[in-house]
């Protein structure tokens, strides 16, 4: 008998929403000692499915069919305080946002001992370090005693898991666990979760939108789309031989195609960073003197007509306040930066406006970037009319750009919470398109998108640095997305530029220990996936 | 939190304090001396005749004959020593006069607000408790209606109702004079005559923290680290304890400790219903007088009141909330 | 006309408790509106014999110690009261929102300059500091809708400030800096238009307190002494609860079913101009 | 109960005094016409008990001269004594003096005090103090005093008991000084050479009174005792007076309802308030004993201002003007019409020519018309703004009257409110165009009628001639009353000042203020002179 055996299980949502039920009909069993995956991306129901074992479905969901089956019970048909006593103790859970997850106002300690108390266990003082220690935290004493706010993201998750596994539950179920966290720490942490795994013989089901997380960690796979399982079955089998399309079409999506070996650029320099140097101040009390955070140090860079340039890195290392330097939305207070002939950098406001129109930018978030009450014909019409263009030329440059994004002609009537994500990174790349620009700065363009989306938006990009001669400086945190993209990458570590170089180069053979641990820590770095004949069609967008 | 961090938050925020305090003293001076009264007119008028002689005298004698930046730096280097000025008309000390009503006042915002807090934050737990249910709506329309209805309309009907009608408690004063009470009785005396009043001032911020500390609450509610404590296997009670209301009661706090001075303030109303011999009292009466020394006293004070009300409060969130900087 | 408005509405309309506020809200205004075709008099003419119980003598709602109608006196004040509020509201708005938004997005010195004065004014005990206000520059409409707007502006200046600090580093904002808008268009028209939602709404409730505000001056005698409001009324009939109590009685009613009314719309615009928080009332 | 317990009066001795100042029993029963309760029963002064009463606003100070207001005045009437009381016709009583005398030129006055007077310290009081207090204390403090105290030319004591006070001039209402309002004795031993408006002393008052300073909590209650060395053998009879601060008029009326206090004056009891009083059992209710203040309310008139220096106009706001409204709606029934520029309680009142014509609205709009003023579309003649007075709500709704009053014959009147600082001041600067005013006559037309109307008064001064009224006829007249010794040529001064005064209307007079004393009919004595409850209540008992 499986450990948890879910069954025909059928969550309505309520009237009005998009679809019927949140997951519909969907089964699937878990295994004492293996790690299952449920794979899908956002809105296809995997979190609903867990919320579901857990009795944690907010109020407006509910199930109208199907069966859990666990240590010979149907949890469905369990009482509220029956439920309560499983929770935590034979079934644990870790969340996707460690930053959030853990009470502000609670020490580390006594929220992991709470854990121990509510289901009367004893011993709780000792068991507490001892907890700590298992997550492979330092200085369990220190960290007992902190508050959350203390400790870095992956530090917390580990919390997280140490609450998780305080009662040594049966089943864990990790929903998204890693998606918050830097690669490097996201490794550690799948390690953790593995070798505790393997050392319990605990079933873990884990949830995840990331083939390559898949491929680090899982023994079986699920898929979903649409609140169905599409497919499911060994992980080395549908990672290598998927067959359902709408699988087919997400695994050729993951950034995988290692950009051919550009010609070494050598074209005339567009931009010409030059000991670049951005601090911010921190603090400042009258007792306390003001404490100098440096976010990037002397960076130089060259980049050069028609390249496009990678700069990596992890969260805060300066690689996104580089590029605001060279827009001049974050004043650098040492260095040149250099367009063509120009030191941008010295420019006074009214100077800079000649060179909005040469220099674009492309933004991370989707749905931030977009001002929410405009329409996007307006919002597309926006620079050209800035810099004097007739408000109804403006507006027809928009529906010509709006085609070349591949929208139809009826979305500038529209308002941007009326399209998906990729369309608006789509009106977004079209708006920094209206003013014709020579280089394109793009912070981030794909990593708040589900991978079939992203893997469209940068072939659009492709397409169009192509088609139109872009210069692009593209900064990413995703190395398969920049080995993809970029000819050249820099790697920033801290607000250092550590190493730069063809990407070929970088990747294979890296310079620096940093490089190389980033490059060590992308998950399922040893799985190539297959190279089908996939088109876009199944993604959905 | 370390000890010397700690001091060095209270210095710094006491010098901030103090910076204010300075700020208000210029600002109140110069408010209060655009004033188009002038107390010499105002005694000589009261006094039933006056003849210029009369009037240039007590202009000489309360300094009004002086330019204003002397009359200005004059009030500041005696507040700076601690002397707030004489009244013009009560000829005493005004920090003498403020001391004596500033314990009336202190012990009626005091037992309002404490009321209010206690009472509010129950009431809106309550609430959050048993969102969309009758107990919530009637706990959410009963805070809307005192929400919205003048303060000192309140008191009046209750002084119909449990001084006029049923006869149970008294309606104006805060003792009962020549009763020579002591001990045990005298604080029973007093009780009786606080009540009204306190629960006059009280009901109006009660429904201000019931209704924040419901939203808050229900904020609260909806955060990762509950869903946390309840995958936990947490029971609903301790959640709602440990996780949501401790959380919840910050705003709550934040809120309070800005009430806090507000209700020190607004108790002029009260005080002014139910005679309750407090400083709201005494600011309203000096104003129809142009007592501007007495106001600017009070003025001093009652921001004096708020700012010590807002350190309280940095200092209760500081030490409730472990994420605030201690710099 | 599009989604935006009519999600607004939707959302609006469903709840409620907005919706009778709204009523009452209209009620009030067409009470305002015709109070001349109501009552074609002054409302201060002494039309009959002083304290005469609702009902006698014609008077509806009663009449007062000199004889003065309460019902005219209500409908001629509820001009009076929402005007005060409307009008107090508008001042402390755009003050708010002026101080507010260069404090916001100037950022520094100047953000902290701009914030130690709101503090200043938010330490003041705001009733108090209305009291001293009108009192010194002696009672009128104008220096009510003054002294009203003057202790009313500071949440606003905070509001905005944070609106436009949080809103100062969103994307579209730097979408729009880096597409070589002007200064004056980013700050009024991409960034002000979206903190307006939480304006609208504390807008609401701003003049709901004035009104309060208005009722408190005039209870102390600081009221407009030409024109009839409800506070001043109360302030009226107060002394004479215990013989007429209808003199103060049906003016609290108006200001309380006012004051609920616009808190109740209040609510509503909360959670039609912010959906999320809806969902869990 | 009035007319027995004032023959008890007589009989306790002393008659010598009322028989000096030429003052018979009959002229104090002469006045029961204006009491409106049945005489009852003689009850017998009863020794103890408490007074609680009530004192609205606080006053600053409890000591006369550094303070005159009225607060002032009822409660430190009980902490200090003048040398005489006034009978309800305002003949002089006596009170620190047993009895006086006038020279034969009426220059020399010299008043015989009594003999065993202490004040509250122990110290006794003697001549020195009293000629301390009137050619010094309130020379210098009292505005009111300083003028005709500054025509005393010699002050002697021959004796610690006799002090003989000299005039340069004959001033006839000399004698109307020196009841405890206006000249109360202070001790010179702790006075003299000091400050007098900051005198420690002045926080722990000490006079000769029936009543001792015990406590004063500031915005709660003052509290006096009994003064046991008190000079009038065994008075006072009350053990305590608590005057407590109430400064809400509703608090005010239950206090009273609920017996917490047992006696209420002044404005303490809104006028509405009084009817309700009256019919109650255990109340009384008395309206008598201001006839020395005789307070006169007016619409005082701007005569810069035009159209209102048009004597017409005068009229014509007079007509539009309904007394017997403002007495009934707004007084309910309390004080009298006004019926010209002096009260009917104050000498030299003469009926037969102090008459105003009736309410005529009508009439009054004939006159403007008469006087070019027509109506505009809005039926608009002209406008004016009023300054209402800052004294309470009475004023508040007499002013509101006044602009529905004046809106019917087509004169828009716009209201200002201020407080009393700003009203004083304004008045003062002459910065208003019309407002209201009252002010007190002090018993006779020199004293309190003449500084409103003579132009030599018209002065940046609050409480003078403000309104800018002149008429060489009216300022000669008053000069020949006040100068003029004989009470004879004064009267016939007096009667034709009238004559004039109310035909040319320099102000607009309303009402004779009255103010209900209301008390416990348990609380007995407490009106018996024209000093009312600002007498000294050594002989009040609670029964």
């Amino acid at each position: 008998m499986s450990l948890l055996d879910v069954r025909n299980l059928t969550i309505a949502l309520p009237p009005g929403a998009e679809r019927a039920h949140a997951v519909e009909d969907v089964s699937f069993t878990l295994e004492a000692g293996e790690i299952l995956c449920i794979v899908g991306e956002s809105g296809s129901g995997k979190s609903v499915s867990t919320g579901a074992i857990m009795s944690l479905l907010p109020p407006a969901l509910r199930v109208v069919q199907g069966s859990i089956g666990f240590e010979g019970r149907d949890l469905l048909r369990l009482k509220p305080a029956e439920m309560r006593l499983l929770r935590g103790s034979r079934i644990g859970m870790i969340f996707q946002e460690p930053m959030t997850a853990l009470n502000p106002l609670m020490r580390v300690g006594e929220q992991i001992g709470e854990v121990l108390k509510v289901h009367g266990a004893r011993g709780s003082a000792g068991r507490v370090q001892e907890l700590i220690n298992a997550v492979q935290l330092p200085d369990p004493d220190s960290i007992a005693r902190s508050y959350p706010h203390l400790l870095s993201g992956g530090q917390r998750q580990r919390v997280m898991i140490a609450m998780a596994l305080a009662l040594e539950p049966a089943v864990l179920i990790a929903d998204e666990p890693t998606t918050a966290l830097d690669v490097t720490t996201q490794m550690q942490i799948l390690g953790l979760i593995k070798e505790i795994q393997s050392r319990r013989g605990m079933g873990v089901l884990f949830i995840t939108h990331d083939f390559g997380v898949v491929a680090e960690i899982a023994d079986r796979v699920a898929v979903m789309q649409h609140g169905r399982i599409v497919e499911a079955g060994a992980a080395t089998q549908v990672l290598n031989a998927p067959q359902h399309p709408y699988t087919q079409a997400l695994i050729a999506a993951v950034p995988h195609r290692a950009r051919a070996l550009d010609a070494p650029p050598t074209g005339r320099p567009v931009l010409e960073l030059i000991g670049v140097r951005k601090s911010y101040w921190r603090g400042g009390g009258l007792f306390s003197p003001r404490v100098k955070v440096p976010a990037v140090q002397d960076a130089d860079l060259v980049l050069r007509k028609g390249e496009t340039l990678g700069l990596v890195g992890e969260s805060g290392s300066g690689k996104s306040t580089l590029a605001r330097c060279v827009v001049n939305l974050v004043k650098p207070e040492e260095g040149t930066i250099r367009y063509h002939d120009t030191d941008l950098r010295r420019l006074m406001r009214r100077h800079w406006k000649p060179y909005r129109k040469r220099i674009q930018m492309v933004f991370q978030d989707p749905f931030a970037s977009l001002n929410p009450r405009r329409r996007v014909g307006d919002i597309i019409a926006e620079g050209p009319m800035a810099h004097g263009m007739a408000r109804a030329s403006a507006l027809r440059r928009a529906d010509e750009l709006l085609a070349l994004v591949q929208l139809d002609a009826g979305a500038a009537e529209r308002f941007p919470h009326e399209f998906s994500g990729g369309q608006r990174q789509r009106i977004g790349i079209a708006r920094a398109l209206a003013l014709e620009p020579e280089l394109l700065i793009a912070d981030e363009p794909v990593s708040a998108l589900d991978v079939s989306v992203q893997a469209q938006i940068l072939a659009l990009l492709e397409d169009l640095r192509q088609r139109l001669g872009l210069t692009m400086l593209f900064i990413t945190h995703d190395l398969r997305v920049a080995a993809q993209v970029c000819g050249r990458v820099a790697v920033m570590q801290r607000g250092v530029i550590v190493e730069q170089g063809r990407t070929a180069e970088v990747f294979a053979a890296p310079q620096h220990p940093y490089t190389r641990s980033l490059l060590d820590s992308i998950p399922g770095r040893h799985w190539l996936p297959p190279v089908a004949q996939i088109s876009d069609q199944g993604a959905v967008d | 939190m370390g000890g010397a961090r700690f001091a060095g938050f209270l210095v710094q925020r006491v010098i901030k304090m103090v910076v204010m305090v300075f700020a208000i003293i210029v600002a109140n001076f110069l408010l209060v001396h655009a004033a188009p009264g002038d107390p010499a007119s105002v005694i000589a008028g009261e006094a039933g005749a006056a003849d210029p002689q009369f009037l240039a005298q007590l202009r000489a004698q309360f300094g009004l004959d002086q330019p204003l930046s002397t009359q200005l730096w004059l009030y500041v280097s005696h507040v700076a020593q601690g002397d707030l000025g004489v009244s013009y008309r009560q000829q005493r000390p005004v920090l003498g006069l403020i001391l004596e009503r500033l314990s009336a006042t202190l012990l009626l915002t005091g037992t309002a607000f404490i009321l209010a807090v206690l009472g509010g934050v129950t009431l809106g737990a309550l609430a959050a408790r048993r969102v969309g249910r009758t107990s919530d709506s009637l706990i959410t329309v009963l805070a809307l209606a005192l929400y919205a209805t003048p303060i000192f309309w309140v008191g009046l009907m209750l002084v119909l109702v449990f001084s006029v009608w049923l006869d149970w408690l008294p309606s104006f004063g805060m003792n009962t004079v020549g009763a020579d009470l002591t001990g045990g009785a005298a604080v029973l005396d007093t009780a009786r005559y606080l009540l009204l009043p306190a629960l006059t001032l009280g009901l109006f911020y009660m429904a201000v923290y019931a209704r924040l500390t419901r939203a808050a609450m229900l904020e609260v509610a909806s955060q990762d680290f509950v869903r946390t404590a309840r995958a936990k296997g947490v029971p609903e009670g301790g959640v709602q304890r440990r996780h949501v209301l401790r959380n919840a009661l910050l705003p709550v706090i934040t809120v309070a400790g800005i009430q806090a001075g507000q209700l020190v303030g607004g108790s002029i109303l009260v005080e002014t219903v139910f005679a309750w011999p407090g400083i709201g009292r005494l600011a309203f009466d000096a104003l129809l007088a142009r007592d501007y020394q007495i106001l600017l006293g009070v003025f001093l004070a009652t921001s004096v009141l708020v700012l010590v009300f807002n350190l309280v409060t940095d200092l209760l969130y500081a030490w409730i909330d472990p994420r605030v900087e201690m710099t | 006309m599009n989604g935006l408005l009519g999600d607004f509405f939707g959302t609006f309309l469903r709840n409620r408790g907005a919706a009778a506020g709204l009523a009452v809200l209209a009620l009030v205004g067409v009470a305002a509106a015709t109070a001349g075709l109501l009552f074609p008099y002054s409302p201060w003419d002494m039309r009959g014999a002083p304290f005469m119980p609702p009902g006698e003598m014609e008077f509806l709602l009663g009449s007062d110690s000199l004889g003065r109608d309460v019902a005219a006196g209500i409908a001629y004040g509820a001009r009076v009261s929402l005007l005060i509020g409307a009008v107090s509201t508008v001042v402390a708005v755009l003050l708010g929102i002026t101080l507010g938004a260069v404090a916001g997005y100037a950022g520094g010195m100047v953000d902290d300059a701009i914030m130690r004065f709101t503090e200043f004014f938010q330490t003041v005990p705001s009733f108090m500091l209305a009291v001293v206000l009108v009192a010194i520059f002696s009672p009128s409409i104008g220096s009510i809708v003054a002294a009203i707007a003057i202790v009313s502006w500071p949440p606003v200046a905070r509001v905005i400030r944070a609106e436009f600090l949080s809103l100062r580093s969103r994307e579209f904002v730097h979408a729009a800096e880096v597409l070589g808008r002007s200064r004056t268009a980013i700050v009024f028209r991409v960034i002000l238009p979206n903190a307006l939602s939480p304006i609208i709404v504390l807008a609401s409730l701003m003049v709901a307190s004035a009104i309060l505000l208005e009722s408190g001056l005039s209870f102390l005698g600081l009221g407009d002494p030409n024109l009839i409001s409800w506070g001043f009324m109360i302030g009226a009939g107060r002394s004479v609860i215990r013989i007429a109590w209808w003199m103060s009685v049906f003016p609290g009613i108006a200001i309380f079913l006012t004051v609920l009314a616009l808190n109740l719309v209040g609510e509503g615009l909360s959670d039609a101009l912010n959906p999320r928080l809806a969902r869990r009332r | 109960m009035r007319k027995l317990t004032r023959r008890a009066l007589a009989r306790r001795g002393l008659s010598a005094g009322i028989l000096a100042a030429g003052l018979g029993p009959e002229m104090l029963t002469s006045r029961l016409a204006y009491a409106q309760t049945p005489a009852k029963p003689a009850v017998a002064p009863k020794k103890g008990g408490t007074l609680n009463t009530i004192l609205t606003p606080e006053p600053p100070v409890l000591v006369l001269g550094v303070n005159n207001q009225g607060p002032t005045q009822l409660a430190a009437s009980k902490l200090f004594q003048g040398l005489c009381q006034y009978s309800f016709t305002l003949q002089p009583i006596p009170q620190l003096a047993k009895s006086w005398s006038l020279s034969d030129d009426k220059k020399t006055y010299t008043f015989h005090l009594q003999e065993n007077v202490k004040f509250h310290d122990g110290h006794p009081m003697t001549a020195d103090d009293v000629i301390f207090s009137i050619t010094k204390f309130h020379s210098e403090l009292s505005p009111r005093a300083r003028p005709i105290f500054a025509n005393i030319k010699e002050a002697t004591a021959p004796d610690p008991h006799t002090v003989v006070l000299t005039l340069a001039t004959p001033f006839e209402p000399f004698m109307l000084m020196f009841d405890a309002t206006a000249c109360a004795i202070v001790p010179k031993h702790i006075y003299d050479g000091t400050d007098y408006r900051t005198n420690p002393a002045n926080q722990k008052p000490i006079g000769t009174g029936p009543f001792q300073f015990v406590e004063w909590q500031r915005g709660n209650f003052i509290r006096m005792k009994r003064f046991d060395d008190y000079w009038v053998p065994g008075q006072p009879y009350l053990d305590e007076i608590i005057y407590r601060i109430i400064p809400d008029s509703q608090s005010r009326a239950l206090a009273l309802q609920t017996g917490q206090v047992q006696l209420t004056q002044a404005n303490d009891i809104e006028p509405f308030d009084v009817p309700r009083f009256r019919a109650l059992p255990n109340l009384e209710v008395e309206l008598n004993g201001w006839e020395y203040a005789s307070q006169l309310s007016w619409i005082e008139i701007n005569h810069r201002v035009k159209p209102l220096g048009d004597v017409r106009v005068r009229q014509a706001i007079n007509l539009a003007i309904d007394r017997n409204f403002i007495r009934d709606r707004l007084w309910f029934g309390i004080g009298k019409q006004a019926t010209g520029p002096i009260c009917s309680t104050t000498k030299f009142y003469d009926p037969a020519v102090a008459k105003l014509p009736g309410h005529d609205p009508k009439a009054a709009m004939q006159l403007l018309d008469a006087a070019g003023l027509k109506p505009d579309a809005k039926g608009v003649r002209f406008t004016i703004k009023h300054l209402a007075l800052p004294y309470g709500e009475v004023w508040m709704r007499l002013s509101e009257y006044f602009r529905t009053a004046l809106r019917q014959v087509g004169i828009e009147v716009v209201l200002e409110t201020t407080d009393a600082g700003a009203w004083a001041r304004r008045i003062g600067d002459w910065d208003y165009e019309t407002s209201v005013n009252f002010l007190s006559q002090y018993g006779d037309p020199t004293l309190g009628v003449e500084r409103s109307y003579v132009s030599t008064n018209i002065k940046k001064v609050t409480f003078t001639n403000t309104g800018g009224y002149s008429n060489p006829k009216v300022d000669e007249l008053f000069t020949t009353a006040r100068e003029a010794g004989d009470p004879a040529v004064r009267q016939k001064a007096f009667t034709e000042v009238q004559k004039i005064l109310c035909e040319e209307l320099p102000q607009i007079w309303l009402m004779e203020l009255a103010w209900p004393t209301i008390h416990d009919k348990k609380l007995h004595n407490v009106i018996q002179t024209a000093m009312g409850p600002n007498s000294s209540f050594d002989n009040v008992f609670l029964s």
